[in-house]
């Protein structure tokens, strides 16, 4: 019974790990980047998901509403996400630097023009 | 009395913007190209989005909410359709040509 | 109903995953990110989270998406076919993780419990007294600005650094003397060029509402940043890079991101020289719910600035370097 | 009734969803991406109606703005490099 009732964080791992496959099995970097992507945006559900309140509403406080949800996920995820950016935009900068550097974004090449002498 | 026509008038608002958004959506996924689906995503643009704004605009009575609503509205009409344009005049000059990708040999549109 | 509606979104959202995983052309790729941060955005918003609702539609369907393909444009459009050796590794990790991660689940709260850990400690106070603490109705502007503003002020530290990062990695060389700008942008666009000159304005005007009502409505500095960023992006889009650099040369915008922190860390210190703590807002004046307002209305414009230039930043730079790249300046790799 | 906007709004999507996974040109995605964003301003409202908050409204009213954008942006960079614009997609 209560299997079901944990229905999002089930999905939460089921993208988690779909973004998580992305970064270990494909070699494109900015392919990775969006796994990385998906893995945060996945933490982000959970995190909301806990702060989630039966009966509750939205963390605008007025007259005879006692129940709201959780505000303090809310505050965690919403400066986690434009961390989360500024984070993407420091990756994709070091990409355009080894595309300058190497002529590829594929990891496997880069490899490959590292292993010769 | 007055009440009633304006719930009836909003519900009747929200069922046929709910509907050309559906028949929009079954035009957007089966219609056989690019330039003959762009008209059914606009008409999920130009009918179906005013259409269920002016039913919630109905049931909210006269707030600071229907003003919101009616500045979304007008924000929708005035961008969905600039970007459809756009985005038809980019695929023609991208060298789309209407009726390129129509599969003469399929029925018009059949999922593949 | 909630459920229903959750569920559904839940299944665009893994859909969405999966078909960024699987598609080659990373164009493609890039529209559905956007597509899957829009999806999570209307998630959050069933979620009672209209803040982080709103913080990642700006965001991710915004500015990620944007970036992405900034850096498309001057890297590869597709994947390169994938080598099949080592397929199955990933697989069984990826499997061993999740399996382990829904076997944790089994111990976590119920959703929604009203019993769950989560609800019982600091949140009740939030909730309970901050209208005599603070007096805004808006609890996560007063959590995000006064209670946890130490922890805030971290973070718009560390959007700060990565743009000393973007800078350091991309943004240092002039563009060379030779480069001239390119064909001006969307020429024959005569319709998009006119509603951009339209919507730019009203974008702008949005964007200050949210940041000065972000107290009352869901808001505040993060997201009026981001939204103040993309108007002028959507001006650099249609226009160009040249017309957009005009409105805030670049030599201002360079040092707006270190001004908006120290705007923050300002208030910290007059409280300090007060005679309170670091952002106890409660010495800037007599009364200390007024007090408390003023704190959380200067500590916000100081994380709007931060973030609005933060984001103009890495657009800017990224466009510029593939500008650069395009008219061929003797990078290599070409 | 505002639940019947709901699920034919959601159902909208869902067919758009699939004319993005399909795709065929790029153009279709763009267009497909384009009607969800168009559908998510709609959900957004008539879910602050069904949860008699209305302050949600302010998200629906930046959703529009910021789908805007983004397709003017994804349009922008697909222009930059003319060729393969034409030919479907592969896979």
């Amino acid at each position: 019974m209560s299997f079901f009732e944990h229905y999002n964080y089930h999905l939460a791992i089921v993208l988690s790990m779909i973004g998580f496959y992305t970064m270990i099995s494909r070699t494109n970097l900015v392919k990775k980047i969006a796994g990385l992507n998906i893995f945060q945006v996945s933490v982000f559900i959970l995190f909301v998901s806990i702060g989630v309140l039966d009966g509750g509403t939205v963390p605008i406080l007025r007259a005879g509403q006692t129940e709201y949800a959780n505000p303090l996920p809310h505050v965690l995820i919403l400066t986690a996400i434009v961390v989360g950016v500024a984070i993407t935009a420091v990756a994709l900068t070091l990409v355009i630097r080894i595309r300058e550097a190497y002529g590829t974004v594929e990891e496997d090449q880069i490899q490959e023009q590292d292993d010769l002498p | 009395m007055m009440a009633l026509v304006i719930d009836l008038l909003s519900w009747a608002l929200i069922l046929v913007g709910g509907a050309f958004g559906i028949i929009g959506g079954i035009g957007l996924l089966r219609l056989p190209d690019f330039f003959s689906r762009i008209h059914a995503a606009s008409v999920t643009d130009s009918m179906c989005a005013p259409c269920i704004i002016a039913g919630l605009m109905l049931q909210s009575g006269f707030t600071l909410v229907t003003v919101k609503l009616l500045f979304l509205v007008i924000f929708l009409f005035l961008t969905s359709p600039t970007a459809s344009h756009a985005l038809a005049k980019a695929a023609l000059h991208g060298g789309l040509e209407p009726g390129e990708h129509y599969d003469a040999g399929k029925a018009p549109g059949r999922k593949r | 109903m909630d459920t229903f509606v959750d569920i559904v979104l839940l299944a665009f959202l893994a859909i969405c995953a999966i078909s960024i995983l699987t598609l080659r052309d990373l164009f493609a790729m890039a529209m559905m990110f956007g597509l899957f941060s829009l999806i999570t955005a209307g998630l959050f918003t069933t979620m009672d989270a209209p803040d982080v609702a709103f913080t990642e539609a700006a965001v991710g369907a915004g500015i990620s998406t944007i970036l992405i393909l900034t850096t498309l444009a001057q890297t590869a459009r597709r994947e390169a076919p994938r080598p099949r050796h080592n397929a199955l590794l990933p697989m069984v990790v990826v499997w061993i993780t999740g399996a382990v991660l829904i076997y944790g689940t089994a111990d976590l709260p119920a959703f929604g419990d009203p019993d769950a850990p989560a609800h019982n400690h600091v949140a009740p106070h939030y909730l309970q007294e901050s209208p005599a603490e603070i007096g805004i109705p808006n609890a996560v502007a007063a959590v995000l600005a006064s209670y946890r503003g130490f922890d805030t002020w971290g973070e718009v530290l560390v959007v700060f650094a990565a743009v000393v990062g973007v800078i350091a990695l991309i943004g240092l060389r002039r563009r060379p003397p030779g480069v001239t700008a390119g064909p001006v942008a969307m020429e024959q666009h005569d319709v998009l060029r006119v509603i951009a000159k339209l919507v730019v304005p009203v974008i702008l005007l949005f964007g200050l509402y949210v940041q000065f009502h972000g107290e009352y409505s869901p808001g505040g500095g993060f997201q009026a940043g981001v939204i103040f960023a993309a108007a002028i992006i959507l001006y650099a889009l249609v226009f160009d890079l040249d017309a957009a650099r005009k409105v805030i040369p670049p030599g201002w915008l360079n040092r707006l991101p270190a001004i908006g922190a120290l705007i923050f860390g300002g208030v910290g210190l007059v409280t300090m020289l007060l005679g309170g703590d670091f952002l106890d807002y409660d010495y800037l004046r007599e009364d200390p719910r007024a007090a408390q307002q003023l704190g959380i209305l200067l500590v916000e414009i100081g994380v709007g600035v931060t973030v609005a230039s933060s984001m103009l930043v890495f657009y800017f730079t990224f466009a510029e370097r593939g500008r650069g790249r395009r008219t061929g300046n003797g990078e290599t790799g070409a | 009734m505002i639940i019947a906007a709901i699920v034919s709004i959601l159902i909208t999507m869902a067919l758009a969803v699939t004319r993005a996974l399909l795709g065929k040109t790029v153009y279709d995605r763009i267009l497909a991406v384009n009607v969800f964003g168009t559908k998510t301003v709609l959900f957004i409202a008539a879910l602050a109606f069904l949860n008699g908050r209305p302050d949600v409204l302010d998200i629906a009213l930046a959703y529009a703005l910021i789908n805007f954008i983004g397709v003017i942006a994804v349009l922008r960079f697909f222009e930059y490099d003319g060729n393969g614009a034409t030919r479907p997609e592969g896979e």
